[in-house]
Protein backbone atom coordinates (compact mmCIF):
# COMPACT_ATOMS: atom_id res chain seq x y z
CA UNK A 1 0.00 0.00 0.00
CA UNK A 2 1.19 3.31 -1.18
CA UNK A 3 0.18 5.88 2.11
CA UNK A 4 1.37 9.01 -0.33
CA UNK A 5 -1.32 8.04 -2.87
CA UNK A 6 -3.97 6.92 -0.64
CA UNK A 7 -3.62 10.45 1.44
CA UNK A 8 -3.47 12.25 -1.87
CA UNK A 9 -6.55 10.70 -2.61
CA UNK A 10 -8.32 10.97 0.66
CA UNK A 11 -7.82 14.71 0.74
CA UNK A 12 -8.60 15.10 -2.13
CA UNK A 13 -12.18 13.41 -2.53
CA UNK A 14 -13.27 14.76 0.70
CA UNK A 15 -13.29 18.05 0.25
CA UNK A 16 -12.92 18.96 3.54
CA UNK A 17 -10.23 19.45 6.41
CA UNK A 18 -9.76 16.38 8.28
CA UNK A 19 -8.01 15.43 11.61
CA UNK A 20 -5.10 14.05 11.60
CA UNK A 21 -6.55 11.38 13.87
CA UNK A 22 -9.09 10.70 11.33
CA UNK A 23 -6.82 10.17 8.56
CA UNK A 24 -4.60 7.90 10.82
CA UNK A 25 -7.92 5.77 11.30
CA UNK A 26 -9.06 5.44 7.67
CA UNK A 27 -5.28 4.48 6.68
CA UNK A 28 -4.72 2.70 9.42
CA UNK A 29 -1.11 2.85 9.71
CA UNK A 30 1.19 5.11 12.27
CA UNK A 31 0.81 8.38 12.87
CA UNK A 32 4.35 9.03 12.28
CA UNK A 33 4.18 7.58 8.85
CA UNK A 34 0.92 9.66 8.01
CA UNK A 35 2.78 12.88 9.31
CA UNK A 36 5.94 12.07 6.99
CA UNK A 37 3.50 11.10 3.98
CA UNK A 38 1.22 14.64 4.67
CA UNK A 39 5.13 16.23 4.71
CA UNK A 40 5.94 14.65 1.33
CA UNK A 41 2.57 15.76 0.08
CA UNK A 42 2.89 19.63 1.33
CA UNK A 43 6.49 19.47 -0.80
CA UNK A 44 4.71 18.48 -3.58
CA UNK A 45 2.47 20.95 -3.93
CA UNK A 46 2.73 23.86 -2.41
CA UNK A 47 4.72 26.00 -4.40
CA UNK A 48 3.71 28.88 -6.69
CA UNK A 49 3.06 26.54 -9.94
CA UNK A 50 0.60 24.26 -8.21
CA UNK A 51 -2.85 24.43 -9.07
CA UNK A 52 -3.84 22.66 -5.92
CA UNK A 53 -2.35 23.53 -2.27
CA UNK A 54 -2.38 21.48 1.01
CA UNK A 55 -3.18 23.63 4.02
CA UNK A 56 -2.59 22.72 7.46
CA UNK A 57 -4.65 24.11 10.55
CA UNK A 58 -3.72 23.19 13.35
CA UNK A 59 -3.98 19.52 13.42
CA UNK A 60 -6.50 19.51 10.43
CA UNK A 61 -5.38 19.34 6.68
CA UNK A 62 -7.50 20.21 3.53
CA UNK A 63 -6.62 19.84 0.11
CA UNK A 64 -7.62 23.69 -1.68
CA UNK A 65 -7.40 25.50 -4.91
CA UNK A 66 -4.42 28.04 -5.01
CA UNK A 67 -5.46 31.12 -3.96
CA UNK A 68 -3.87 32.80 -6.59
CA UNK A 69 -6.16 31.31 -9.15
CA UNK A 70 -9.06 32.13 -7.09
CA UNK A 71 -10.20 34.50 -9.72
CA UNK A 72 -10.29 31.88 -12.62
CA UNK A 73 -11.74 29.39 -9.95
CA UNK A 74 -14.37 32.06 -9.16
CA UNK A 75 -15.35 32.90 -13.06
CA UNK A 76 -15.18 29.32 -13.25
CA UNK A 77 -18.09 28.84 -10.37
CA UNK A 78 -19.87 31.93 -10.77
CA UNK A 79 -20.54 31.05 -14.71
CA UNK A 80 -21.44 27.62 -13.24
CA UNK A 81 -24.62 29.50 -11.46
CA UNK A 82 -25.31 32.55 -13.68
CA UNK A 83 -24.51 31.94 -17.38
CA UNK A 84 -26.98 30.52 -19.79
CA UNK A 85 -28.53 27.86 -19.78
CA UNK A 86 -27.18 25.25 -21.51
CA UNK A 87 -29.99 23.05 -23.77
CA UNK A 88 -30.21 19.99 -21.77
CA UNK A 89 -30.68 21.94 -18.66
CA UNK A 90 -33.36 24.28 -20.37
CA UNK A 91 -35.35 21.58 -21.01
CA UNK A 92 -34.79 19.95 -17.99
CA UNK A 93 -36.09 22.96 -16.47
CA UNK A 94 -38.93 23.15 -19.16
CA UNK A 95 -39.97 20.09 -17.81
CA UNK A 96 -39.80 20.23 -13.95
CA UNK A 97 -42.32 23.78 -14.94
CA UNK A 98 -44.62 21.98 -17.07
CA UNK A 99 -44.83 18.24 -14.99
CA UNK A 100 -43.43 19.13 -11.62
CA UNK A 101 -43.62 18.15 -8.82
CA UNK A 102 -41.98 15.18 -10.37
CA UNK A 103 -39.22 12.17 -9.87
CA UNK A 104 -35.91 12.03 -11.07
CA UNK A 105 -37.11 8.97 -12.82
CA UNK A 106 -40.04 10.56 -14.39
CA UNK A 107 -37.86 12.85 -15.89
CA UNK A 108 -35.52 10.90 -17.01
CA UNK A 109 -38.21 8.88 -18.62
CA UNK A 110 -39.35 11.76 -20.40
CA UNK A 111 -36.15 13.07 -21.48
CA UNK A 112 -33.98 9.81 -22.42
CA UNK A 113 -31.14 10.57 -20.73
CA UNK A 114 -29.68 10.77 -16.94
CA UNK A 115 -30.83 13.98 -15.24
CA UNK A 116 -28.54 13.47 -12.30
CA UNK A 117 -25.56 16.16 -12.99
CA UNK A 118 -28.34 19.17 -14.47
CA UNK A 119 -30.46 18.66 -11.63
CA UNK A 120 -27.77 19.89 -9.31
CA UNK A 121 -26.77 22.74 -11.30
CA UNK A 122 -30.92 23.80 -11.49
CA UNK A 123 -30.56 23.53 -7.89
CA UNK A 124 -27.19 25.18 -7.20
CA UNK A 125 -28.92 28.02 -9.08
CA UNK A 126 -31.84 28.31 -6.93
CA UNK A 127 -34.33 27.52 -9.96
CA UNK A 128 -35.76 24.03 -8.96
CA UNK A 129 -35.69 22.34 -5.60
CA UNK A 130 -36.55 19.50 -4.09
CA UNK A 131 -40.75 19.37 -3.13
CA UNK A 132 -42.62 18.91 0.34
CA UNK A 133 -43.31 15.48 -0.23
CA UNK A 134 -43.37 13.69 2.76
CA UNK A 135 -45.76 11.12 1.55
CA UNK A 136 -43.12 9.59 -1.50
CA UNK A 137 -40.43 7.44 -1.61
CA UNK A 138 -38.59 9.42 -4.35
CA UNK A 139 -37.98 13.23 -3.81
CA UNK A 140 -40.04 15.27 -6.30
CA UNK A 141 -38.60 18.17 -8.28
CA UNK A 142 -40.21 21.05 -8.53
CA UNK A 143 -39.20 25.12 -9.86
CA UNK A 144 -38.76 27.65 -7.13
CA UNK A 145 -40.89 30.92 -5.89
CA UNK A 146 -38.01 32.97 -6.47
CA UNK A 147 -38.01 31.52 -10.04
CA UNK A 148 -41.80 32.23 -10.57
CA UNK A 149 -41.62 35.39 -9.66
CA UNK A 150 -38.86 36.20 -11.99
CA UNK A 151 -41.00 34.85 -14.57
CA UNK A 152 -43.72 37.19 -13.42
CA UNK A 153 -46.13 34.77 -12.44
CA UNK A 154 -47.74 34.15 -9.37
CA UNK A 155 -48.67 29.95 -10.08
CA UNK A 156 -47.43 27.54 -12.49
CA UNK A 157 -50.72 27.37 -14.51
CA UNK A 158 -49.82 31.08 -15.75
CA UNK A 159 -47.36 29.46 -17.52
CA UNK A 160 -48.00 29.89 -21.68
CA UNK A 161 -50.10 26.85 -22.68
CA UNK A 162 -50.01 25.47 -18.68
CA UNK A 163 -53.62 23.73 -19.33
CA UNK A 164 -52.44 21.94 -22.78
CA UNK A 165 -48.66 21.41 -22.34
CA UNK A 166 -48.96 20.24 -18.16
CA UNK A 167 -51.03 16.73 -18.71
CA UNK A 168 -49.88 16.53 -22.80
CA UNK A 169 -50.93 13.16 -24.08
CA UNK A 170 -47.00 12.29 -25.73
CA UNK A 171 -45.86 13.22 -22.14
CA UNK A 172 -48.21 10.22 -20.10
CA UNK A 173 -47.56 8.25 -22.92
CA UNK A 174 -43.90 8.43 -23.11
CA UNK A 175 -44.27 7.87 -19.01
CA UNK A 176 -46.86 4.77 -19.21
CA UNK A 177 -43.59 3.12 -21.27
CA UNK A 178 -41.48 3.07 -18.08
CA UNK A 179 -42.10 -0.08 -17.46
CA UNK A 180 -40.99 -1.78 -20.30
CA UNK A 181 -38.15 -4.40 -20.23
CA UNK A 182 -34.92 -3.30 -20.99
CA UNK A 183 -34.05 -4.22 -24.05
CA UNK B 1 -27.77 -30.43 -35.00
CA UNK B 2 -26.47 -31.91 -31.92
CA UNK B 3 -27.84 -29.85 -29.54
CA UNK B 4 -30.49 -27.75 -29.34
CA UNK B 5 -30.14 -23.81 -28.93
CA UNK B 6 -32.81 -21.93 -26.93
CA UNK B 7 -34.25 -18.98 -28.29
CA UNK B 8 -33.66 -17.18 -25.01
CA UNK B 9 -29.85 -17.74 -25.41
CA UNK B 10 -29.09 -15.56 -27.97
CA UNK B 11 -29.47 -11.85 -28.70
CA UNK B 12 -29.39 -11.37 -32.18
CA UNK B 13 -28.84 -13.17 -35.64
CA UNK B 14 -25.21 -12.50 -35.27
CA UNK B 15 -25.32 -13.90 -31.79
CA UNK B 16 -27.13 -16.59 -33.14
CA UNK B 17 -24.33 -17.93 -36.14
CA UNK B 18 -21.53 -17.53 -33.95
CA UNK B 19 -23.80 -19.95 -31.53
CA UNK B 20 -24.41 -22.41 -34.36
CA UNK B 21 -20.85 -22.03 -35.48
CA UNK B 22 -19.19 -23.09 -32.13
CA UNK B 23 -22.04 -25.89 -31.43
CA UNK B 24 -20.89 -27.16 -35.27
CA UNK B 25 -17.42 -26.48 -34.50
CA UNK B 26 -16.99 -24.62 -37.66
CA UNK B 27 -14.74 -22.17 -39.04
CA UNK B 28 -16.24 -18.98 -39.79
CA UNK B 29 -16.30 -19.06 -43.55
CA UNK B 30 -18.37 -18.53 -46.35
CA UNK B 31 -18.95 -22.18 -47.19
CA UNK B 32 -19.92 -23.09 -43.22
CA UNK B 33 -21.75 -20.17 -42.74
CA UNK B 34 -24.09 -21.25 -45.77
CA UNK B 35 -24.27 -25.01 -44.37
CA UNK B 36 -26.27 -23.32 -41.48
CA UNK B 37 -28.64 -21.59 -43.75
CA UNK B 38 -31.49 -23.85 -43.32
CA UNK B 39 -30.86 -23.99 -39.13
CA UNK B 40 -30.79 -20.49 -38.95
CA UNK B 41 -34.38 -20.48 -40.92
CA UNK B 42 -35.59 -22.60 -38.74
CA UNK B 43 -35.23 -20.30 -35.86
CA UNK B 44 -37.31 -17.59 -38.17
CA UNK B 45 -40.53 -19.37 -37.34
CA UNK B 46 -40.36 -19.19 -33.79
CA UNK B 47 -39.23 -15.84 -33.46
CA UNK B 48 -42.24 -15.13 -35.28
CA UNK B 49 -44.24 -16.24 -32.41
CA UNK B 50 -41.97 -15.06 -29.09
CA UNK B 51 -40.10 -12.15 -30.88
CA UNK B 52 -41.45 -10.88 -33.73
CA UNK B 53 -40.30 -7.02 -32.83
CA UNK B 54 -36.87 -8.63 -33.81
CA UNK B 55 -38.03 -10.22 -36.89
CA UNK B 56 -36.34 -8.13 -39.58
CA UNK B 57 -32.63 -7.94 -38.34
CA UNK B 58 -32.74 -11.40 -38.65
CA UNK B 59 -34.33 -11.29 -42.00
CA UNK B 60 -31.77 -9.02 -43.07
CA UNK B 61 -28.96 -12.02 -42.30
CA UNK B 62 -31.22 -14.57 -43.10
CA UNK B 63 -31.09 -13.22 -47.07
CA UNK B 64 -27.37 -12.95 -47.05
CA UNK B 65 -27.19 -16.40 -46.14
CA UNK B 66 -29.53 -17.40 -48.68
CA UNK B 67 -27.74 -15.44 -50.98
CA UNK B 68 -25.06 -17.43 -49.77
CA UNK B 69 -26.62 -20.65 -49.93
CA UNK B 70 -27.74 -20.11 -53.56
CA UNK B 71 -23.90 -19.16 -54.40
CA UNK B 72 -22.62 -22.01 -53.14
CA UNK B 73 -25.56 -24.16 -54.70
CA UNK B 74 -25.30 -22.50 -58.23
CA UNK B 75 -21.81 -20.79 -58.21
CA UNK B 76 -21.93 -20.67 -62.07
CA UNK B 77 -24.29 -17.75 -61.66
CA UNK B 78 -21.78 -15.72 -59.63
CA UNK B 79 -19.38 -14.29 -61.32
CA UNK B 80 -16.24 -13.64 -59.03
CA UNK B 81 -16.18 -9.44 -57.97
CA UNK B 82 -15.34 -7.33 -55.16
CA UNK B 83 -18.40 -7.22 -52.92
CA UNK B 84 -17.30 -6.21 -50.06
CA UNK B 85 -17.30 -7.41 -46.98
CA UNK B 86 -18.76 -10.51 -46.41
CA UNK B 87 -21.03 -11.84 -44.06
CA UNK B 88 -18.36 -13.83 -42.28
CA UNK B 89 -15.94 -10.47 -42.25
CA UNK B 90 -18.76 -8.96 -40.13
CA UNK B 91 -19.17 -12.14 -38.21
CA UNK B 92 -15.39 -11.72 -37.45
CA UNK B 93 -15.83 -8.34 -36.55
CA UNK B 94 -18.80 -9.36 -34.27
CA UNK B 95 -16.93 -12.23 -32.66
CA UNK B 96 -14.08 -9.83 -31.51
CA UNK B 97 -16.25 -7.08 -29.49
CA UNK B 98 -17.78 -10.24 -27.80
CA UNK B 99 -14.53 -11.19 -26.56
CA UNK B 100 -13.59 -7.67 -25.98
CA UNK B 101 -17.02 -6.84 -24.18
CA UNK B 102 -15.94 -9.60 -21.67
CA UNK B 103 -12.92 -8.20 -20.89
CA UNK B 104 -14.89 -4.74 -20.68
CA UNK B 105 -16.94 -6.96 -18.28
CA UNK B 106 -14.04 -7.87 -15.64
CA UNK B 107 -13.25 -4.42 -15.38
CA UNK B 108 -16.81 -3.16 -14.78
CA UNK B 109 -17.42 -5.95 -12.37
CA UNK B 110 -14.28 -5.13 -10.16
CA UNK B 111 -16.08 -1.83 -8.89
CA UNK B 112 -12.63 -0.17 -9.20
CA UNK B 113 -14.33 3.01 -9.50
CA UNK B 114 -12.09 6.13 -9.92
CA UNK B 115 -13.82 9.07 -7.57
CA UNK B 116 -14.24 12.54 -8.39
CA UNK B 117 -15.11 15.01 -5.70
CA UNK B 118 -17.85 17.21 -4.78
CA UNK B 119 -16.43 21.40 -4.55
CA UNK B 120 -19.23 22.51 -2.13
CA UNK B 121 -21.48 25.23 -4.70
CA UNK B 122 -20.92 28.70 -4.43
CA UNK B 123 -24.33 29.83 -3.92
CA UNK B 124 -25.65 33.59 -5.81
CA UNK B 125 -26.15 35.57 -3.10
CA UNK B 126 -29.19 36.33 -4.96
CA UNK B 127 -31.40 35.01 -7.32
CA UNK B 128 -30.15 35.46 -11.21
CA UNK B 129 -32.58 34.85 -13.90
CA UNK B 130 -30.63 32.94 -16.50
CA UNK B 131 -31.24 35.15 -20.24
CA UNK B 132 -32.25 31.78 -21.74
CA UNK B 133 -34.95 30.73 -19.40
CA UNK B 134 -37.85 33.09 -19.93
CA UNK B 135 -41.75 32.10 -20.00
CA UNK B 136 -41.32 32.06 -24.08
CA UNK B 137 -37.82 29.98 -23.50
CA UNK B 138 -39.89 27.42 -21.47
CA UNK B 139 -42.83 27.66 -24.27
CA UNK B 140 -40.55 26.65 -27.02
CA UNK B 141 -38.80 24.04 -25.18
CA UNK B 142 -41.55 22.24 -23.66
CA UNK B 143 -43.25 22.36 -27.78
CA UNK B 144 -40.12 21.02 -29.05
CA UNK B 145 -39.77 18.29 -26.21
CA UNK B 146 -43.65 17.69 -26.96
CA UNK B 147 -43.54 17.30 -30.78
CA UNK B 148 -40.06 14.86 -29.84
CA UNK B 149 -41.91 12.08 -27.72
CA UNK B 150 -44.99 12.02 -30.50
CA UNK B 151 -45.20 8.55 -31.13
CA UNK B 152 -43.99 6.63 -33.54
CA UNK B 153 -46.66 4.81 -35.80
CA UNK B 154 -46.49 1.34 -34.65
CA UNK B 155 -45.77 1.15 -38.13
CA UNK B 156 -43.54 -2.54 -37.78
CA UNK B 157 -46.24 -4.04 -35.50
CA UNK B 158 -48.50 -4.02 -38.42
CA UNK B 159 -46.18 -5.33 -41.02
CA UNK B 160 -45.35 -8.45 -38.81
CA UNK B 161 -48.62 -9.02 -38.38
CA UNK B 162 -49.79 -9.30 -41.99
CA UNK B 163 -45.87 -11.08 -42.56
CA UNK B 164 -46.53 -14.54 -43.56
CA UNK B 165 -44.22 -17.14 -41.95
CA UNK B 166 -42.18 -19.63 -44.27
CA UNK B 167 -43.45 -22.81 -42.91
CA UNK B 168 -47.25 -20.87 -44.40
CA UNK B 169 -45.35 -19.52 -47.51
CA UNK B 170 -43.95 -23.09 -48.56
CA UNK B 171 -47.36 -24.61 -48.07
CA UNK B 172 -49.18 -22.09 -50.48
CA UNK B 173 -46.62 -22.09 -52.79
CA UNK B 174 -46.58 -26.19 -52.88
CA UNK B 175 -50.48 -25.89 -52.93
CA UNK B 176 -50.55 -23.41 -55.93
CA UNK B 177 -47.62 -25.94 -58.03
CA UNK B 178 -49.29 -29.16 -57.34
CA UNK B 179 -52.52 -27.61 -58.73
CA UNK B 180 -50.87 -25.49 -61.78
CA UNK B 181 -47.71 -27.51 -61.96
CA UNK B 182 -45.49 -25.01 -63.33
CA UNK B 183 -45.73 -21.44 -62.21
CA UNK B 184 -44.15 -17.88 -62.78
CA UNK B 185 -41.73 -16.52 -59.72
CA UNK B 186 -42.93 -13.33 -60.68
CA UNK B 187 -47.22 -14.51 -60.24
CA UNK B 188 -46.34 -16.24 -56.81
CA UNK B 189 -45.33 -12.92 -55.52
CA UNK B 190 -48.17 -10.68 -57.37
CA UNK B 191 -49.80 -11.71 -53.96
CA UNK B 192 -46.87 -10.20 -51.57
CA UNK B 193 -47.72 -7.54 -49.52
CA UNK B 194 -44.31 -6.30 -48.52
CA UNK B 195 -40.67 -6.13 -48.77
CA UNK B 196 -40.33 -9.09 -46.04
CA UNK B 197 -43.15 -11.18 -47.88
CA UNK B 198 -41.27 -11.45 -51.03
CA UNK B 199 -38.29 -12.89 -49.17
CA UNK B 200 -40.21 -15.08 -47.50
CA UNK B 201 -41.11 -16.32 -50.62
CA UNK B 202 -37.64 -16.47 -51.85
CA UNK B 203 -36.72 -18.15 -48.86
CA UNK B 204 -39.86 -20.26 -49.29
CA UNK B 205 -38.99 -21.59 -53.18
CA UNK B 206 -35.16 -22.29 -51.96
CA UNK B 207 -36.90 -24.60 -49.09
CA UNK B 208 -39.11 -26.14 -52.22
CA UNK B 209 -35.99 -26.92 -54.38
CA UNK B 210 -33.83 -28.08 -51.60
CA UNK B 211 -36.69 -30.92 -50.46
CA UNK B 212 -36.79 -31.59 -53.93
CA UNK B 213 -40.15 -31.10 -54.68
CA UNK B 214 -39.70 -28.42 -57.23
CA UNK B 215 -37.20 -26.65 -59.51
CA UNK B 216 -36.37 -23.33 -61.15
CA UNK B 217 -36.13 -22.83 -65.06
CA UNK B 218 -34.53 -19.37 -65.93
CA UNK B 219 -33.53 -19.07 -69.63
CA UNK B 220 -31.07 -15.74 -68.95
CA UNK B 221 -30.36 -13.22 -66.08
CA UNK B 222 -33.50 -11.53 -64.74
CA UNK B 223 -34.96 -13.33 -66.84
CA UNK B 224 -38.23 -15.24 -66.01
CA UNK B 225 -38.29 -17.71 -63.15
CA UNK B 226 -40.18 -20.64 -63.86
CA UNK B 227 -41.31 -22.54 -61.15
CA UNK B 228 -41.71 -26.31 -61.89
CA UNK B 229 -42.99 -29.47 -60.00
CA UNK B 230 -41.01 -32.26 -59.42
CA UNK C 1 -0.06 33.81 -15.23
CA UNK C 2 0.50 30.49 -15.15
CA UNK C 3 -2.19 28.00 -17.70
CA UNK C 4 -0.83 24.30 -16.16
CA UNK C 5 -1.32 25.75 -12.42
CA UNK C 6 -4.97 27.48 -13.42
CA UNK C 7 -6.16 24.86 -15.17
CA UNK C 8 -4.93 22.22 -12.46
CA UNK C 9 -7.36 24.99 -10.04
CA UNK C 10 -10.56 24.35 -12.24
CA UNK C 11 -9.95 20.96 -12.85
CA UNK C 12 -10.17 20.81 -9.07
CA UNK C 13 -12.87 22.56 -8.58
CA UNK C 14 -15.32 21.81 -11.06
CA UNK C 15 -16.14 18.32 -9.75
CA UNK C 16 -17.13 17.18 -13.11
CA UNK C 17 -15.86 16.56 -16.88
CA UNK C 18 -15.64 19.52 -18.41
CA UNK C 19 -15.38 19.85 -22.47
CA UNK C 20 -12.16 21.09 -23.54
CA UNK C 21 -13.94 24.33 -25.55
CA UNK C 22 -15.64 25.20 -21.89
CA UNK C 23 -11.52 25.05 -20.64
CA UNK C 24 -10.74 27.21 -23.36
CA UNK C 25 -13.41 29.59 -22.76
CA UNK C 26 -12.77 30.09 -19.03
CA UNK C 27 -8.95 30.63 -19.52
CA UNK C 28 -9.30 32.49 -22.32
CA UNK C 29 -6.14 31.48 -23.97
CA UNK C 30 -5.83 29.59 -27.36
CA UNK C 31 -6.78 25.92 -27.29
CA UNK C 32 -3.33 24.51 -28.20
CA UNK C 33 -2.26 26.11 -25.08
CA UNK C 34 -4.69 24.35 -23.28
CA UNK C 35 -4.14 20.58 -25.14
CA UNK C 36 -0.68 21.40 -24.07
CA UNK C 37 -1.39 22.35 -20.88
CA UNK C 38 -3.44 19.12 -20.67
CA UNK C 39 -0.62 16.99 -21.77
CA UNK C 40 1.38 17.96 -18.88
CA UNK C 41 -0.93 17.30 -16.22
CA UNK C 42 -1.77 13.99 -17.29
CA UNK C 43 2.26 13.77 -17.44
CA UNK C 44 2.52 14.89 -14.03
CA UNK C 45 -0.60 12.65 -12.61
CA UNK C 46 -0.91 9.84 -14.51
CA UNK C 47 1.14 7.53 -12.89
CA UNK C 48 0.74 4.42 -10.18
CA UNK C 49 1.58 6.27 -7.14
CA UNK C 50 -0.57 9.29 -7.69
CA UNK C 51 -3.55 9.96 -5.77
CA UNK C 52 -5.17 12.28 -8.36
CA UNK C 53 -5.74 11.04 -12.02
CA UNK C 54 -6.81 13.12 -14.95
CA UNK C 55 -9.12 10.76 -16.82
CA UNK C 56 -9.94 11.75 -21.06
CA UNK C 57 -13.02 10.66 -22.73
CA UNK C 58 -12.92 12.34 -25.98
CA UNK C 59 -12.91 15.82 -25.88
CA UNK C 60 -13.90 15.79 -22.07
CA UNK C 61 -11.70 15.91 -18.81
CA UNK C 62 -11.86 15.34 -15.41
CA UNK C 63 -9.79 15.27 -12.31
CA UNK C 64 -10.34 12.30 -10.17
CA UNK C 65 -9.19 9.92 -7.70
CA UNK C 66 -7.13 6.80 -7.95
CA UNK C 67 -9.20 4.23 -9.20
CA UNK C 68 -6.64 1.76 -6.49
CA UNK C 69 -7.37 4.20 -3.83
CA UNK C 70 -11.22 3.60 -3.77
CA UNK C 71 -11.87 1.91 -1.09
CA UNK C 72 -9.80 4.91 0.88
CA UNK C 73 -11.97 6.87 -0.93
CA UNK C 74 -14.69 5.28 0.35
CA UNK C 75 -15.09 6.56 3.79
CA UNK C 76 -15.59 9.58 2.48
CA UNK C 77 -18.23 9.51 -0.53
CA UNK C 78 -20.88 6.97 -0.42
CA UNK C 79 -19.89 4.13 -2.49
CA UNK C 80 -20.81 4.48 -5.96
CA UNK C 81 -22.07 0.75 -7.06
CA UNK C 82 -21.87 -0.71 -11.00
CA UNK C 83 -24.23 -2.95 -10.46
CA UNK C 84 -24.26 -5.77 -13.37
CA UNK C 85 -24.29 -4.65 -16.95
CA UNK C 86 -27.07 -7.00 -18.88
CA UNK C 87 -25.02 -8.51 -22.22
CA UNK C 88 -27.12 -6.23 -24.58
CA UNK C 89 -25.56 -3.48 -22.40
CA UNK C 90 -22.33 -4.63 -22.00
CA UNK C 91 -22.46 -5.87 -26.06
CA UNK C 92 -23.74 -1.93 -26.65
CA UNK C 93 -21.28 -0.16 -24.28
CA UNK C 94 -18.55 -2.56 -26.02
CA UNK C 95 -19.13 -0.90 -29.62
CA UNK C 96 -19.75 2.28 -28.63
CA UNK C 97 -16.56 2.45 -25.99
CA UNK C 98 -14.01 1.38 -29.05
CA UNK C 99 -15.88 2.78 -32.06
CA UNK C 100 -17.04 5.83 -30.75
CA UNK C 101 -18.60 8.25 -31.32
CA UNK C 102 -20.70 6.52 -33.75
CA UNK C 103 -24.32 6.50 -35.10
CA UNK C 104 -26.79 4.23 -34.48
CA UNK C 105 -27.14 2.83 -38.32
CA UNK C 106 -23.10 1.92 -37.61
CA UNK C 107 -23.66 0.82 -34.10
CA UNK C 108 -26.61 -1.39 -35.62
CA UNK C 109 -24.68 -2.42 -38.66
CA UNK C 110 -21.68 -3.83 -35.82
CA UNK C 111 -24.47 -5.46 -34.00
CA UNK C 112 -26.74 -6.76 -36.47
CA UNK C 113 -30.02 -5.76 -34.51
CA UNK C 114 -31.80 -2.52 -33.61
CA UNK C 115 -30.52 -0.62 -31.13
CA UNK C 116 -32.82 2.27 -29.97
CA UNK C 117 -33.91 0.48 -26.93
CA UNK C 118 -30.96 -0.08 -25.87
CA UNK C 119 -29.51 3.11 -26.52
CA UNK C 120 -31.96 5.09 -24.81
CA UNK C 121 -31.72 2.52 -22.16
CA UNK C 122 -27.81 3.45 -21.33
CA UNK C 123 -28.57 7.34 -21.88
CA UNK C 124 -31.15 6.66 -18.75
CA UNK C 125 -28.58 4.79 -16.85
CA UNK C 126 -26.23 7.66 -17.90
CA UNK C 127 -23.54 5.48 -19.50
CA UNK C 128 -23.99 6.78 -23.42
CA UNK C 129 -24.75 10.51 -24.34
CA UNK C 130 -25.26 12.14 -27.71
CA UNK C 131 -21.47 13.39 -28.08
CA UNK C 132 -21.79 16.88 -29.16
CA UNK C 133 -21.75 16.95 -32.68
CA UNK C 134 -23.82 20.16 -34.72
CA UNK C 135 -21.93 18.73 -38.55
CA UNK C 136 -23.38 15.39 -37.98
CA UNK C 137 -26.81 15.17 -39.57
CA UNK C 138 -27.75 11.84 -37.33
CA UNK C 139 -26.45 11.88 -33.73
CA UNK C 140 -23.36 10.41 -32.60
CA UNK C 141 -22.74 8.21 -29.70
CA UNK C 142 -20.06 8.28 -27.05
CA UNK C 143 -19.85 6.38 -23.58
CA UNK C 144 -19.87 8.72 -20.70
CA UNK C 145 -17.13 9.97 -18.16
CA UNK C 146 -19.30 8.01 -15.36
CA UNK C 147 -18.46 4.73 -17.80
CA UNK C 148 -14.60 5.45 -17.66
CA UNK C 149 -14.29 6.26 -13.93
CA UNK C 150 -16.60 2.72 -13.23
CA UNK C 151 -13.85 0.88 -15.47
CA UNK C 152 -10.87 2.12 -13.75
CA UNK C 153 -9.55 3.18 -16.87
CA UNK C 154 -8.16 7.14 -18.02
CA UNK C 155 -8.90 7.18 -21.30
CA UNK C 156 -10.83 4.56 -24.02
CA UNK C 157 -7.46 3.81 -25.66
CA UNK C 158 -6.36 1.81 -22.80
CA UNK C 159 -8.72 -0.75 -23.03
CA UNK C 160 -7.43 -3.94 -23.96
CA UNK C 161 -6.42 -4.55 -27.86
CA UNK C 162 -8.12 -0.71 -28.23
CA UNK C 163 -5.70 -0.09 -31.61
CA UNK C 164 -6.91 -2.92 -33.11
CA UNK C 165 -10.55 -2.94 -32.97
CA UNK C 166 -11.06 1.02 -32.92
CA UNK C 167 -9.38 0.89 -36.32
CA UNK C 168 -10.67 -2.31 -37.14
CA UNK C 169 -9.80 -3.10 -40.65
CA UNK C 170 -13.94 -4.17 -41.87
CA UNK C 171 -15.16 -1.39 -39.36
CA UNK C 172 -14.71 0.97 -41.69
CA UNK C 173 -15.82 -0.40 -44.79
CA UNK C 174 -18.80 -1.70 -43.05
CA UNK C 175 -19.85 1.58 -41.68
CA UNK C 176 -19.34 2.81 -45.78
CA UNK C 177 -21.97 -0.18 -46.39
CA UNK C 178 -24.49 0.96 -43.53
CA UNK C 179 -24.79 4.61 -45.00
CA UNK C 180 -25.97 3.53 -48.24
CA UNK C 181 -29.57 3.09 -48.91
CA UNK C 182 -31.09 0.13 -47.30
CA UNK C 183 -30.93 -2.86 -50.02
Amino acid sequence: MNINSQLETILFVASKPLALKKIVKVLQVEETAVSEALANLCFKYNNQESGIMIIQNNDEWQMVANPDNHEAAENFLKAEVSGELTRPQLETLTVVSYCGPITRPELEQIRGVNCSLILRNLMMRGLVKEADDPSGLLPKYEVTMDYLRHLGVNNLNELPDYDKLHNHEHVSITLAQSSEPAA
Amino acid sequence: MIQEIKLEKFQGPLDLLLQLIELEKLNITEVSLSQLTEQFLNFLDKLENDRSEELADFLVIATKLVYLKSKTLLPYLYPEEDEGPSLADQLKMYQQYILASKKVNILWSQNRIAYGRVEPPVKNTEFVLPLNARGEDLLKSMQKLVSRLRPVNPLPKITIDRAISVKQKVESIWNALKQHKKMNFKDLLSVAESKTEIIVSFLALLELMRDQKAFINQDSAFGNMEVNLI
